[in-house]
């Protein structure tokens, strides 16, 4: 479904991503875990094209998107939870909901995701009319998480989605993570610090280290890696 | 070599331009007749866009230049500036426009001379227009809250107060680039005066007389020189219609002037030679005159020269007092008004 | 460090938003040397009760007393963030707040501003004591930034640290105001489990070497179980337990809001 | 052939762009239109010709993101490497200083006055920028201070007959007091609230001075100031632009030195600190009060004493001196010159007012020139001329070694 | 009472004009956070080219209501389209750059503009043309309020109504709003940003062009300084109601009229813009985000 090959990213002069090549299939759920500064966001924002690659190419069901503006890429059914959950801030719970399905025109289908969402996750039901930015950090999460569903996406990109929230919250993500691909059929490619549940949900991996894929595997075999174990699942 | 300095770029161009023009035509002349005492005439202009500080700056690149004799400067504020730099440095400074009265009246620049008529003598003009020829008890006196503008409104209300014929109800100063005019044109008309006096330039003059003519208010409307001019015209339209305003004394009756604007038509291909090209083509003769006459370039030989020699110009014979301030038939102020879109002395 | 004082007293701590109510009657206190956990649901009002503490925001009622471990006891309400720090508690922020394009050693540096005095006119003429207390102040940040780890980027901007490294920055530049109680809001949050468990022994010395009283507030229930000597649950504003980490690890009521069933071994 | 295409477009969008201002004057009193169809040839020439020179410049602006020598390490600007190499720096600026000191010697008194507005606003600019730069507050009515210090001087000057020396403290003084009224009820602000705000003040200083004629003597101004003396001996107009350029290039050596210093004492940081996070920093233990009050008090002190060897200078003023525009010429000082940066902003300070002096030949062209000069180099420099370069701690080194 | 009213119409007429170009300024601010300098020259370019169309139709004998129509119609299209180049070459390279440098290039782009029509047309002032003809309904209170006046302030009203509308119902404005917001985020939904830029930018223009055509006929000249008086005022109107408000920019502007009108009528006129300043510093003092600005959400 989606495909990187040897893709290079810059920031100016420093080089965030070297030779990645990542392969999602239809219906998975694939994870990339790695140390802070690995790469793993700019990977996200390269296949959204907000940091264009260097070199090197991504394909989306076939179609070659690298180089595209976003307003192209997304379209095409890729959404993502971007790191740092930048919700609007002024904007209120709902009308962040609704700049989710910004490229949406189906007004009773719209709603009735919103009904779903608020089924997901009550809380946002209740601060309906609350501005954004004035939410808790985990309510913002789950905000991010809702506005990205919001758009029916076909491949979920989530970018550190237990990210400061309670372990019950983080739970109910994960949980509504395999739901969402469950049900839906929604690829979702994670990148998460909690490798360890991480691993859990995917079914493959891969371990990214200063901007290089070093490793690819099942979720399993990764789980059951003394390497991995070593570096990132804090196990001795 | 003659240093021309004045605004010759930014908004203000086109009271510099003119006399940048008219000391080129003069020079030519004189040139083409075998110079002055034998030397060749040459024009170096320096643009000062009528603010002091560039002012300063014109003032010593012509002084290290080694200009001969000043025009300029075109407004007050910049010849104020600049003056102390040319006395310092010797230099006779003639001003074509510059009509701010302490110039030449505070004594404190020997070096100074003009062309024109002062501000202190419009005032007063305007004043005796008003109470003798309009007769108007009551009038509002506005100006542009600029140097010159309010100048000639203060001057306006002191000749008026002390002549006691004419009571100042409402002295204010407005914006000359706001965009309306309203209220202060309601106050006017709660004042109950029976005329206005304007002092300032004509984008302010036209505006607020227009403004008054669309509220259907028809009393006279009575403003100064920097007004009374072709633009005025241009900008009001048909509101202008009836205004009174003082102006430089019309030589374009003079033979001189004739000849001189004829030429400007040759070399600039038209005859409107715009604002203060008279004053400046006379200045420019009256300093190669003194020159001629003195036969010396040096300071002293000129100063003296200007003071004792008459001149020739096109603003008729030129003589100058103590002071510096030219005395002539064409160096005054006469009132004109508008008749059917055209200035037309009022006798 | 026997009969502890108690060096900071929340009673009765309410804050309103317009009409939400974002804590409602805490209480809350932290005895000279202990680490205190305050957990709970995303939205339960641990990060308004910090800043209430810490004077940004400023509290709807309620008291809180600092008292320092020699004795002297002062209300905070109504101070100002900047006073409260003079006063001897120092913070860290739940989304990073570095100073982006200064050093790490400055970020560090400006830390130690209320603890120093030099004006203009000794930064002007650099007469002996300004230099003195410059070197001072020097020093004391690199001494800070080796004891998080941070000492091989001193000239590195702050803004080109990786988070985690961020995170310990921020605890560095608060250490520099010279605390005795120290606040971290979420200081593992982004952190893989080995960072965070760096960070548990960091937090250890703190209290230890600098002889420091800790507040914390995390989600990482391995880190609050393994390091707290006491834990503060908050829900919807209001605190619904309070406890050893075992006891508050075992309490119904934490569970269901906050834990969830499995939640121990996670 | 893309390039063309490119060019080609541009060139047509121009030609449309510019076709009724450029092609076409009317006289509505006269009825009479007038077509000048070569100007629409000469636009869309330049333009054609001009979109290369755009695009080449702005693949070389990308370029420069990523430019890197062949071992690899990013290529450092050569004002940058000038501040890293302290010998080469050194004996540059000796140069300079040199220069400077022999400068009234060698060149007209035109020359030395030009030089000394350049100086002058080299101190406008590094006092602006101890606000702008350095605490991060947008001060839009910086002339306002600047008027204060010239009109101390001005009046005390008339009134009193007070000296330059007397004065000049008293003026910065007046202008420091400013500065303080100004910053205590703007200190809540942020932001673009803020740079209105003293916009406005800077309007109503402005205004002031020219409507309250009894004070101020209006929009006629004060003239006939007296210049500097030297040990009471009166100066010819000659040997007072020297003295006055001589007296410039010590309050610049003043301006650096002081601004150096303060840069990276405990102030400057916690300045820089209040810049880059207001909450953060107030929570660390700063006085945001006190610390933006010193920045607005010694931003306006140095505006002050410009202003009094401005009105020395000119020995007349009047308010036009003191527009909005001036304003924002010594904003664009600071910010071409790359805010924080003494070298950019002493360097921009220059460019700002030499330009349009010696742009003089281009005579009506050089505003539009100057104008363009100043979009096209924050286009292509939007950081400054000089990248402001924090102090880096070299005897950590040694610390290191013995630690 | 009379005078009241007379002076409260003044007011009106004033802060409608002030109005008109705040609008354009407070959309864009609203949306880049810029201080767009040069908006004000975008309004007198309107103007120019308003004068240009006048010109050429007048010489070839149109009636003045269809010149007005016509001017109207092309000032939008030139000032839209200086609009959108401007934020081409000026702006958009500089987005992710320091904050001051954007401004900059705006006060640059600023005299550039004002150089280019001085040299491409005439430094002096120009005579505007009175399209709009007096209505004959109103001829008996002509004294108050001209028909002029009247058009702009009902021209004035209509384009705060419309824009808000747009901004708040129609899928271009939720975009708008997103991407003042957060731009990277409003990307990653797929909305495109630079289109949104460009259009804000020509919305903002047109609303100047209006401006420009409909103020020059009110003062009956026009300069090529006109433009920057006007855009500080403008500004300034925008900053008081909250910038980046669009009711606001329009309360701003209003505030802004009347405060100088009643100060000339009851006070002078001397002082009025130290008046409309000062008002400014007192109001924002006590509302630091403007009249119908949002205190910015920090949560800390
Ligand atoms: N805007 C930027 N400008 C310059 N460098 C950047 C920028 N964003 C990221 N980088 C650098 O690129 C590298 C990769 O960063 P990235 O954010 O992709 O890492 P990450 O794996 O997502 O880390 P984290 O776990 O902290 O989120 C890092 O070295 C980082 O410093
Ligand atoms: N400035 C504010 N204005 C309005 N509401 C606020 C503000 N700050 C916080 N709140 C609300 O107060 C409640 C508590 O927020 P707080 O940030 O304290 O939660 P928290 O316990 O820190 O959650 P988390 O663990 O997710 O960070 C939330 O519902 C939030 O929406
Ligand atoms: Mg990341
Ligand atoms: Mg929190």
């Amino acid at each position: 479904m989606l495909e990187l090959k040897n893709v290079n990213a810059h920031y100016g002069a420093i080089q965030a991503l070297r030779d990645v090549s990542i392969r999602i299939d239809q219906g998975e759920i694939i994870t990339l875990i790695g140390a802070n500064g690995a790469g793993k966001t700019t990977t996200l924002m390269a296949i959204c094209g907000i940091v264009p690659p260097s070199s090197g190419t991504i394909t989306f069901e076939g179609k070659a998107i690298q180089g595209q503006p976003p307003d192209r890429i997304v379209p095409l059914g890729i959404s993502q939870v971007p790191e740092g959950r930048l919700i609007f801030p002024e904007l209120t719970v709902i009308e962040n909901l609704n700049m989710g399905a910004f490229l949406r025109d189906d007004k009773p289908e719209i709603k009735r995701d919103m009904d779903y969402i608020f089924d997901l996750f009550p809380v946002l039901a209740e601060r309906g009319t609350q501005r954004g930015g004035t939410l808790s950090g985990g309510e913002q999460q789950m905000l991010a998480i809702s506005r990205a569903l919001m758009s029916r996406p076909r491949l979920l990109l989530l970018d550190e989605p237990s990210l400061g929230l309670a372990p019950l919250v983080i739970r109910q993500i994960f949980e509504i993570i395999v739901k969402i691909n469950k049900e839906r059929g929604t690829t979702i490619f994670l990148v998460e610090q909690n490798a360890n549940l991480a691993l859990k949900t995917a079914h493959r991996g891969y371990v990214m280290e200063v901007g290089r894929i070093t490793m690819s595997d099942s979720a399993q075999n990764l789980l059951a890696d003394e390497g991995v174990k070593k570096a990132y699942l804090g196990l001795t | 070599k003659i240093g021309v300095a004045g605004a010759h770029s930014g908004d203000l161009a086109s009271y510099g331009l003119p006399a940048v023009n008219a000391a080129k035509l003069v020079a030519e002349k004189v040139n083409a007749q075998g110079g002055v005492n034998g030397m060749m005439v040459e024009v170096q202009a320096e643009d000062d866009q009528c603010k002091p500080e560039m002012a300063t700056n014109a003032a010593t690149k012509l002084v290290s230049d080694k200009a001969t004799v000043i025009i300029g400067h075109i407004c007050s504020g910049a010849t104020k500036a600049a003056l102390p730099i040319y006395k310092a440095a010797n230099l006779v400074v003639m001003s074509p426009s510059a009509t701010n009265p302490p110039l030449t009246k505070s004594g404190e620049f020997p070096n100074f001379f003009r062309t024109i008529a002062t501000d202190d003598e419009q005032g007063p003009a305007l004043a005796a227009f008003a109470a003798n020829k309009l007769n108007l008890k009551k009038v509002a006196i506005i100006h542009d809250k600029g140097d010159y503008g309010k100048g000639v409104a203060e001057f306006c209300k002191a000749a008026m107060e002390k002549a006691g014929k004419v009571k100042v109800v409402l002295f204010e100063g407005i914006g000359a680039d706001q965009v309306d005019y309203a209220a202060v044109i309601q106050k006017i008309k709660q004042a109950g005066a029976e005329g206005v006096v304007y002092g300032g330039y004509h984008p302010g003059a036209s505006k607020l007389i227009s403004q008054m003519r669309k509220k259907k208010i028809a009393i006279p409307f009575l403003t100064d020189e920097g007004v009374q001019g072709p633009d005025f015209l241009k900008l009001a339209g048909n509101d202008a219609e009836g205004a009174y305003a003082t102006g430089l004394i019309d030589v374009s009756g003079n033979a001189m002037y004739k000849a001189a604007a004829e030429a400007h038509q040759k070399a600039f291909g038209t005859a409107e030679t715009g604002l203060f090209f008279a004053q400046a083509y006379a200045a420019t003769q009256s300093l190669l005159n003194a020159i001629d006459k003195a036969k010396s370039t040096k300071y002293e030989d000129i100063m003296k020269a200007l003071h004792t020699e008459t001149a020739d110009t096109c603003l008729g014979k030129i003589k100058f007092n103590a002071q510096g301030d030219a005395q002539a038939e064409g160096v005054g102020f006469s009132v004109y008004q508008v008749k059917n879109g055209k200035w037309e002395l009022n006798k | 460090m026997s009969a502890k004082t108690i060096v900071l007293e929340v009673k009765n701590l309410s804050m309103n938003f317009g009409g939400l109510r974002a804590l409602s009657d805490v209480d809350l206190d932290i005895l000279q040397g202990e680490i205190v956990a305050l957990i709970g649901p995303n939205g339960a009002g641990k990060t308004t009760c910090f800043n209430c503490i810490t004077g940004i925001y400023d509290p709807t009622e309620g008291d809180i007393l600092l008292r320092s471990p020699q004795g002297k006891g002062v209300r905070l309400n109504g101070l100002k963030p900047n006073q409260v720090t003079e006063l001897g508690m120092a913070r860290t922020f739940q989304n990073i707040r570095l100073f982006p394009s200064m050093t790490v050693l400055e970020n560090v540096m400006l830390g130690t501003h209320c603890r120093t005095k030099s004006g203009i006119l000794g930064a002007i003429l650099r007469d002996r004591k300004t230099r003195e207390e410059e070197v001072r102040v020097v020093n004391k940040s690199y001494e800070l930034l080796k004891l998080v780890g941070l000492d091989h980027h001193v000239n590195d901007l702050a803004s080109n640290l990786p988070y985690g490294a961020q995170r310990r920055l921020e605890i560095a530049r608060a250490l520099a105001t010279d605390p005795f109680l120290l606040l971290l809001d979420e200081p593992a949050a982004g952190m893989n489990p080995n960072e965070t468990i760096a960070l548990e022994q960091l937090v250890m010395r703190i209290r230890d070497e600098l002889d420091m009283s800790i507040l914390l507030i995390e989600h990482d229930m391995k880190m609050v179980m393994s390091i707290s000597d006491r834990v503060h649950v908050l829900e919807y504003g209001q605190k619904i337990a309070e406890g050893t980490p075992a006891e508050v690890g075992a309490n119904p009521q934490v569970i269901k809001a906050y834990l969830g069933e499995e939640a121990v071994d996670a | 052939m893309e390039g063309f295409k490119k060019s080609l477009l541009a060139c047509i969008w121009f030609m449309f762009l510019t076709f009724p201002l450029v092609v076409i004057r009317v006289d509505t009193a006269e009825k009479t239109v007038q077509w000048r169809w070569m100007h629409m040839l000469w636009v869309g020439l330049g333009a054609f010709l001009l979109s290369y020179v755009w695009r080449f410049m702005l693949k070389r602006k990308a370029m420069g993101r990523s430019a890197t020598n062949p071992d690899g390490t990013p290529v450092v600007p050569f004002l940058q490497r000038l501040s890293a190499n302290p010998p080469l720096a050194r004996s540059i600026m000796a140069v300079i200083a040199i220069g400077a000191l022999v400068f009234p010697w060698l060149f007209s008194t035109y020359q030395t006055n030009i030089m000394i507005s350049a100086m002058i606003y080299i101190v406008l600019g590094l006092g602006l920028n101890i606000v702008v730069g350095l605490s991060g507050q947008l001060v839009l009515g910086y002339a306002a201070f600047y008027a204060a210090g010239a009109y101390s001087y001005a009046l005390l000057n008339h009134h009193f007959g007070l000296g330059f020396w007397t004065a000049l403290p008293l003026g910065a003084g007046a202008a420091a007091l400013c500065g303080i009224i100004l910053g205590i009820p703007v200190l809540r602000l942020r932001g673009d609230y803020l740079a209105i705000v003293t916009l406005g003040f800077g309007e109503i200083v402005r205004l002031v001075l020219e409507n309250w004629n009894e004070f101020s003597m209006g929009p006629s101004g004060v003239s006939g100031i007296s210049r500097p003396g030297l040990f009471s001996v009166e100066l010819s107009v000659d040997g007072a632009t020297t003295y006055i350029y001589y007296l410039m290039i010590g309050l610049v050596a003043l301006t650096i030195f002081v601004i150096n210093r303060l840069k990276n004492s405990r102030i400057g940081r916690a300045w820089l600190a209040l810049r880059e996070d207001e909450i953060a920093c107030v929570a660390m233990g700063v006085d945001r009060m006190k610390t933006k009050l010193t920045a607005f008090a010694l931003g306006a002190t140095w505006a002050g004493m410009a202003g009094v060897v401005f009105a020395a200078k000119t020995t007349f003023i009047n308010p036009a001196s003191f527009t909005f525009m001036e304003s924002a010429m010594i904003l664009a000082i600071v910010v071409l010159g790359g805010m924080g940066s003494i070298l950019g902003v002493s360097l921009a300070a220059l460019l700002i007012l030499l330009l349009p002096e010696y742009l003089r030949a281009f005579s009506e062209y050089r505003m539009l020139l100057f104008g363009a000069t100043m979009v096209l180099f924050m286009v292509f420099r939007p950081q400054g001329l000089v990248s402001s370069e924090r102090q880096r701690y070299e005897f950590k080194e040694t610390k290191e070694s013995q630690g | 009472m009379e005078y009241f009213l007379e002076l409260f119409f003044g007011g009106l007429t004033r802060g409608s004009i002030y109005a008109l170009i705040a609008l354009g300024y407070t959309m864009v601010y609203g949306i880049i956070e810029l201080i767009n300098f040069a908006h004000g020259e975008i309004y007198m370019i309107g103007a120019f080219t308003g004068l240009i169309v006048a010109g050429v139709l007048t010489a070839m004998g149109f009636p003045a209501l269809a010149i007005l129509a016509v001017a109207l119609v092309v000032a939008v299209v030139y000032c839209s389209a200086y609009g959108y180049t401007m934020e081409k070459i000026a702006y958009k390279p500089l987005r992710g750059a320091n904050r001051l440098s954007p401004l900059i290039s705006a006060i640059g782009m600023s005299i550039f503009l004002q150089n280019y029509v001085l040299l491409a047309q005439t430094p002096n002032f120009l005579p505007f043309p009175n399209l709009i003809g007096e209505f004959e309904f109103m001829e008996d209170y002509a004294h108050i309020l001209g028909s002029a006046n009247l058009v702009i302030i009902l021209v004035t009203a209509a384009a705060m109504v419309a824009l808000t509308l747009f901004i708040k119902y129609t899928r271009m404005g939720r975009a708008m709003r997103a991407t003042a917001q957060n731009r990277k985020m409003a990307m990653l939904l797929g909305v495109n940003v630079d289109a949104v830029i460009s259009l804000t930018f020509i919305i903002g223009s047109s609303l100047a062009a209006i401006g420009g055509v409909l103020i020059a006929c009110h003062t009956g000249q026009i300069n090529i300084t006109i433009g920057f008086i006007a855009g500080i005022k403008a500004f300034t109107a925008a900053v008081l109601g909250g910038v980046g408000s669009i009711p606001g920019a329009m309360l701003g502007a209003l505030v802004l009229g009347f405060t100088e009108s009643f100060a000339t009528g009851y006070i002078s006129s001397d002082y009025e813009d130290v008046f409309a300043f000062g008002l400014l510093v007192l109001i924002l003092i006590f509302r630091p985000s403007g009249l119908l600005g949002k205190a910015p959400t920090q949560k800390v």
